[in-house]
């Protein structure tokens, strides 16, 4: 067993983590962690581009931007956080571009900038361009020029080390009001070295989270294989509360069957989509913005068209996304990766065949609670010293309901900027917390139990039902009984988890062992969704209920959280299920006060 | 731990294989090189094309070549010109490529200095023998029995 | 800005071929892997593994039926699964590709489809190379912009067209299929390599960017572009393709450039 | 450093056939050429020596190892010429491929008439006799 000392460990080098890198290399003593090589962070798949009012191309500024996120986020935003947003989005893209980020110019070669879905001019008045871009590779670009200044400020990466655990003590402490609590207090992490299969511990006076998304609980997913969600299902487990979880976003526009993403600038640069009737159905449900309408009503009207017969292809499973009245040197200009994934993976040829899609899995607008200083909560209003998260991992909560296309690239670079500086500055000032006795102990057991656990159950085949049960009852439109029997599903899914047998029993590169850990983490995560989405009796942003298709301000303007509690057992009620324990946390409201949400 | 600031802890571990790239020389002789390389490929197309034409190609082509042929083109300055210009650049072209090709395959740097060594030494000793031959060669040597050229007087 | 695209129409005709539509096909395929464990055996073997695919997969998910229902030892990278993330690139039928680029229905499913780890690095296990020599490349080639002058309070200006000088080699995702594709890096593994050499020239060609001189000096090494042999494998290779070898030749005329 | 499992042959294309065919002859040459300022060197000991070992050049198998070798040269001269075009000329890497194809039409323009004429000396000599 090693153990390493840093000031501050990062978990995660996708644009957050490495953001925050650099950030905190330059102050601190700094460590990042990570289970893949940073330049393979899902990071660079995003594609479309990052909003930021600079109003280089048409009049802007980011109080309009702060109103597109709160009501996009169908107002479950917080807005304090929004406006940190909006507000630091124009340094943010101005460091990228500093820090040598490519980005498509305009002739007077400023920043060119496009529109994006939910992106408006004066309150909802016209589509704005905001979309800061890079041709539709904009995701690749801010993960190639961070990773790159990561090596220009000499960052420590300790690559293909996947953290399992999450080092806390808790105190107890006393609150302002007398009250007594425990206070937990972050002493570092347990990182599994994935060469050697060795243990490393890792002891940081702070630790920041920055593991990106969990896409993988759903079989239709944007989302690469490595997206498991581990920064979540640790944080979960170590009795940390996730936010907002039932809330997925569905990007309309996967490649139809396999989740592929084409970007929302293919409808920004004038894509539209069709059903089989050749109708353009978005001047139906959005009949101002059409199909640069937010995810969740695109979406939401797509799976709509194809439940109503309206739907292409041999199983009338799919609508089309049209391109054909484009140019094909704008094409080529302007989106030309995704038009080569539909040539790749679906044989179409976009500038004269319409492309077969679908939703698909993509962003998880919940996760760990923190504040906009990305400190992370251990209850509604507890801080954990120590303790940061950002990016995808993370819940602001700036997304709310619905994230708005552009809106994580933003996150994960002014976020992932304040994670780095507050980490630094805390750990400059602070101790180091002394370490538990046993600290790999959990992960030894964790490990054990994967590795020894005899049972013939194939880690992939239940990975394969979880997936096919997500993507049937807790897609884009969700109701009670489908919440349940993915619930149920999840109990059987779980006695099998408990059975598993990893085929290889190897020290070295064992990928077969961490996917069933992975697997352990989408299970849990998958369960807190479930459970969060049973609970929310309303319909908000990508969160359809179908038995309550209404938004309900009255009982549910209110972000959900879910604690690990094994007190709680199975009682058939929405309030609690076997382990987890839901409670409610307040938005911040400033300047907006919710109102219907039209496009 | 790593003290090296930007190594991942994997390059220090036992199989990681050592990195040994020596720091930039300053000089730009593979530059050199490599343009020479060129450079002089271009002119020996002109003169072996054209030494191949007149040896092989003119008159009865090869079997013309005896000791007549060659002291009758090395009465001639143009031709002495010729074939030196030819013996260097295709000794120094052909020389180089070869300690391309040695640092290509021989990976340890005892095998590659060993081989250049011998490289240099073979080519110094050809292009210093062929120089010699073709300033020194006296076209009517005395006592010769077979066929001189005809410019050569009996003694 | 650009113009302003004609509002297309509200309903067209579709063509017939998109309502309809057969079955996906499906056929057999065999995987021949190059598989390599050090703690099992310091030799490597070659172990077939047969199964039936659909006409829409490809080796990646061949590999994952592989290791998911037959045997889950087998080691390899993957994450994005659509060519974005650089993990996969290993040596299919001979060639260096992207698994998740490469469609089986493409290969000639009739033999077995060979799979091995990319050439020239150390194999670590099965699929798996030590990626830390390409990466120790990368990192000598200073990629990263270095801009001198004094900092504008926004953003810096570049036309579009000194944007577009250098937009190919932006592409770059480290896959490492060109460097391990090069015959002169197999033998001479000091060599810079095909990649280094990218990133560099997307630098050495930004307007915004100061140290062209010092990356070329550095690639002006004897294991700099002169070792390059103009064979091609590189830009064959690469799943962005990218013009590698044009990026090479435009790197070694900059320091001739500079040298005359 | 674990052993590398011995690796099967890199299925190249044009470019990477054309570089081994430039090695190989450009080798060949080498060698080629060492013997032959060896062997006109003879000149300088004495006539008879250098017509002695002349004449071996003139028997057909010999005749046949001339025009190998003058088709490795011309091989080897031309692709240097579209090496020097891919590296000087801008659309030089885009038409790699092309040139290389022209690079084997001129090859085959120059050596037939050669082989025609050459070998025409060669066996004609040979068996008409001097
Ligand atoms: C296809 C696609 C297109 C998108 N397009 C856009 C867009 O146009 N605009 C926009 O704003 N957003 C877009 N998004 C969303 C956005 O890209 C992501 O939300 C964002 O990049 C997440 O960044 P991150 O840093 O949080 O996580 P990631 O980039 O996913 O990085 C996660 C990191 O955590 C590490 N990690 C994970 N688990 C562990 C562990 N257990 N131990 C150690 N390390 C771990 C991984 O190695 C990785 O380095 C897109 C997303 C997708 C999938
Ligand atoms: C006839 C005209 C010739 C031309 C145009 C020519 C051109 C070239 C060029 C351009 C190269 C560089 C290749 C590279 O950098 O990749 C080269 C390499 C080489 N040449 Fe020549 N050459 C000629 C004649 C010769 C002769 C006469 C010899 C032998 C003495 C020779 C031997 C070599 C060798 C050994 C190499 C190295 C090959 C390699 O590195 O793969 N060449 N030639
Ligand atoms: S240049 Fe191409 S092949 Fe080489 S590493 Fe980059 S993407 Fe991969
Ligand atoms: S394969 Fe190698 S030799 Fe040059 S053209 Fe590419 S770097
Ligand atoms: S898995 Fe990302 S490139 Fe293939």
């Amino acid at each position: 067993m090693q153990v390493h000392k840093y000031d501050v460990v990062i978990v995660g080098a996708g644009g957050a983590g490495m953001r925050a890198a650099i950030e905190s290399g330059q102050r601190a003593h700094t460590a990042v962690l990570t289970k893949l090589y940073p330049t393979r962070s899902h990071t660079g798949a995003a594609q479309g581009g990052m909003c930021a009012a600079l109003a280089n191309v048409e009049e802007d500024n980011w109080e309009w931007h702060t109103f597109d996120t709160v009501k996009g986020g169908d107002y479950l935003v917080d807005q304090d956080a929004a406006e940190v947003m909006a507000k630091e989005a124009i340094e943010a893209v101005i460091d990228l571009e500093k820090m040598g980020l490519p980005f498509n110019r305009t002739p007077e070669g400023r920043i060119d900038q496009r529109r994006f879905g939910g992106h408006t001019r004066d309150h909802g008045k016209a589509p704005v361009r905001r979309a800061c871009y890079a041709a539709d590779r904009t995701g690749h670009m801010i993960l190639q020029t961070l990773y790159q200044n990561c090596v220009k400020h000499n960052v420590e990466f300790y690559n293909e080390y996947y953290v399992l655990d999450l080092l806390t003590v808790e105190e107890e402490a006393t609150r302002e009001d007398g009250t007594v609590y425990l206070q937990k207090k972050t002493a570092g992490v347990v990182s599994y070295d994935l060469a050697t299969g060795e243990l490393h511990i890792f002891q940081a006076k702070s630790v920041i989270l920055a593991t990106g998304g969990a896409g993988k609980v759903f079989k239709t997913t944007s989302n690469a294989h490595t997206l498991t969600g581990d920064g979540m299902g640790i944080a979960f487990r170590k009795g940390i509360p996730l936010e907002d979880m039932e809330f997925f976003q569905f990007h309309p526009t996967g490649l139809a069957g396999l989740g592929i993403l084409l970007s929302e600038a293919a409808r920004g640069e004038g894509a539209i989509l069709r059903n089989s009737e050749g109708e353009r159905f978005m001047e139906r449900y959005a009949p101002t913005i059409k199909d640069l309408a937010p995810r969740d009503i695109v979406a939401r009207s797509m799976a709509n068209e194809v439940r109503e017969g309206r739907g292409c292809g041999p199983n009338k499973d799919y609508v089309l996304l049209d391109l054909t009245h484009l140019e094909p040197a704008h094409i080529d200009a302007k989106l030309p990766d995704i038009t080569e994934f539909a040539r790749t993976y679906l044989g179409v040829e976009p500038y004269t065949e319409p492309v077969p899609v679908f939703p698909t899995a993509h962003y998880a607008m919940g996760g760990v609670p923190t504040n906009i200083t990305t400190e992370v909560l251990q209850d509604n209003d507890t801080v954990i010293p120590g303790l940061y998260a950002a990016g995808e991992v993370a819940c602001v909560s700036v997304h709310g309901s619905n994230r708005l296309g552009t809106n994580s690239l933003l996150d994960i670079n002014v976020f992932g900027k304040r994670a780095g500086i507050a980490a630094a500055k805390y750990a400059l000032t602070a101790d180091f917390v002394e370490l538990p006795e046993n600290p790999e102990a959990d992960t030894v057991a964790l490990l054990d139990h994967v590795r020894k656990s005899d049972g013939g159950e194939k880690v992939a085949l239940i990975r394969k039902d979880l997936q096919d049960t997500m993507d049937a009852n807790m897609q884009v439109f969700r109701t009670a009984d489908s919440l349940n029997k993915v619930l149920a599903d999840i109990a059987v899914f779980e006695e099998r988890y408990s059975r598993i047998t990893v085929q290889d029993k190897g020290k070295r590169f064992n990928l077969d062992l961490l996917e069933a850990v992975e697997l352990g983490f989408l299970l849990e995560l998958a369960k807190v969704m479930t459970v969060a989405a049973l609970h929310r009796q309303e319909s908000r942003g990508g969160h359809y209920r179908e038995d309550f298709p209404e938004r309900d301000d009255e009982n549910f303007m209110k972000h959900s959280m879910a604690y690990l509690d094994s007190g709680v057992t199975v009682e058939n009620s929405a309030e609690s299920i076997a382990g987890i324990r839901l409670g409610t946390k307040p938005v911040v409201f400033t300047r907006y006060q919710p109102m219907v949400r039209k496009y | 731990m790593s003290t090296n600031a930007i190594a991942s802890p994997r390059s220090d571990s036992a199989q990681s294989p050592k990195y040994t790239r020596s720091k930039s020389s300053g000089s730009s002789f593979e530059m050199f090189a490599w343009l020479f390389m060129r450079l002089s490929g271009v002119i020996l197309i002109v003169l072996i094309f054209g030494h191949l034409f007149v040896n092989l190609m003119v008159g009865e082509g090869i079997h013309a070549i005896d000791f007549g042929f060659v002291a009758g083109k090395w009465a001639d300055p143009f031709w002495q010109v010729w074939d030196l210009a030819m013996l260097w650049l295709a000794m120094l072209h052909g020389t180089n490529g070869v300690r391309t090709i040695i640092n290509d395959y021989a990976e340890r740097a005892g095998t590659r200095l060993t081989l250049k060594t011998v490289l240099f030494i073979a080519s110094a000793v050809i292009i210093v023998l062929g120089t010699l031959v073709i300033f020194t060669f006296d076209p009517c040597p005395p006592g010769a029995v077979i066929d001189l050229p005809s410019f050569c007087t009996v003694p | 800005m650009e113009t302003e695209l004609p509002e297309p129409a509200s309903k067209i005709e579709l063509p017939a071929h998109l309502g309809g539509g057969g079955e996906i096909p499906t056929f057999d395929v065999t995987l021949r892997v190059r598989r390599y464990n050090p703690e099992v055996s310091e030799e490597s073997t070659w172990e077939n593994f047969t199964m039936t695919m659909y006409g829409t997969d490809r080796v990646l998910d061949a590999l994952h039926k592989v290791k998911w229902e037959q045997d889950g030892s087998l080691t390899f990278r993957r994450s994005c699964a659509h060519g974005v993330c650089g993990s996969d690139a290993m040596r299919i039928n001979g060639r260096n590709r992207l698994a998740c680029k490469t469609l089986l229905k493409d290969l000639d499913t009739s033999k077995p489809i060979t799979v091995e780890p990319i050439k020239g690095l150390p194999v670590e296990k099965d699929l798996i190379v030590d990626m830390e020599p390409f990466f120790q490349s990368f990192r000598e080639v200073m990629p990263f912009l270095v801009n001198r002058g004094h900092e504008p309070a926004k953003e810096r200006l570049q036309s579009a067209e000194d944007r577009e000088r250098f937009d190919d080699t932006t592409k770059c995702i480290l896959c490492a299929a060109c460097t391990s594709s090069c015959p002169v890096f197999w033998t001479d593994g000091q060599y810079f390599g095909p990649a280094a050499i990218v990133n560099a020239h997307r630098f050495i060609f930004d307007s915004r960017d100061d140290a062209g001189d010092m990356r070329l000096e550095i690639l002006n090494d004897k294991e700099g572009v002169w070792r390059c042999r103009t064979t091609f494998n590189c830009t064959e290779a690469c799943p962005r393709g990218i013009q590698i070898t044009q990026a090479i030749a435009e790197v070694k005329q900059a320091i001739l450039g500079r040298s005359i | 450093m674990p052993t590398k499992p011995a690796g099967t042959l890199y299925r190249g294309r044009e470019g990477m056939w054309s570089w081994v065919g430039h090695r190989i002859t450009g080798v060949v040459i080498f060698i080629f050429l060492l013997v032959h300022v060896l062997d006109t060197s003879l000149v300088r000991v004495s006539p008879e020596a250098y017509t002695a070992v002349i004449g071996a050049y003139k028997n057909p198998i010999m005749g046949l190892g001339e025009a190998g070798l003058v088709a490795a040269i011309v091989f080897h001269a031309f692709n240097g010429l579209r090496i020097i075009a891919i590296d000087f000329w801008k659309k030089g890497p885009k038409y790699q491929r092309q040139l290389l194809w022209g690079v084997l039409a001129l090859w085959a323009v120059t050596m037939i008439p050669f082989l025609i004429r050459h070998l025409t000396i060669v066996f004609s000599n040979f068996f008409g006799g001097h």
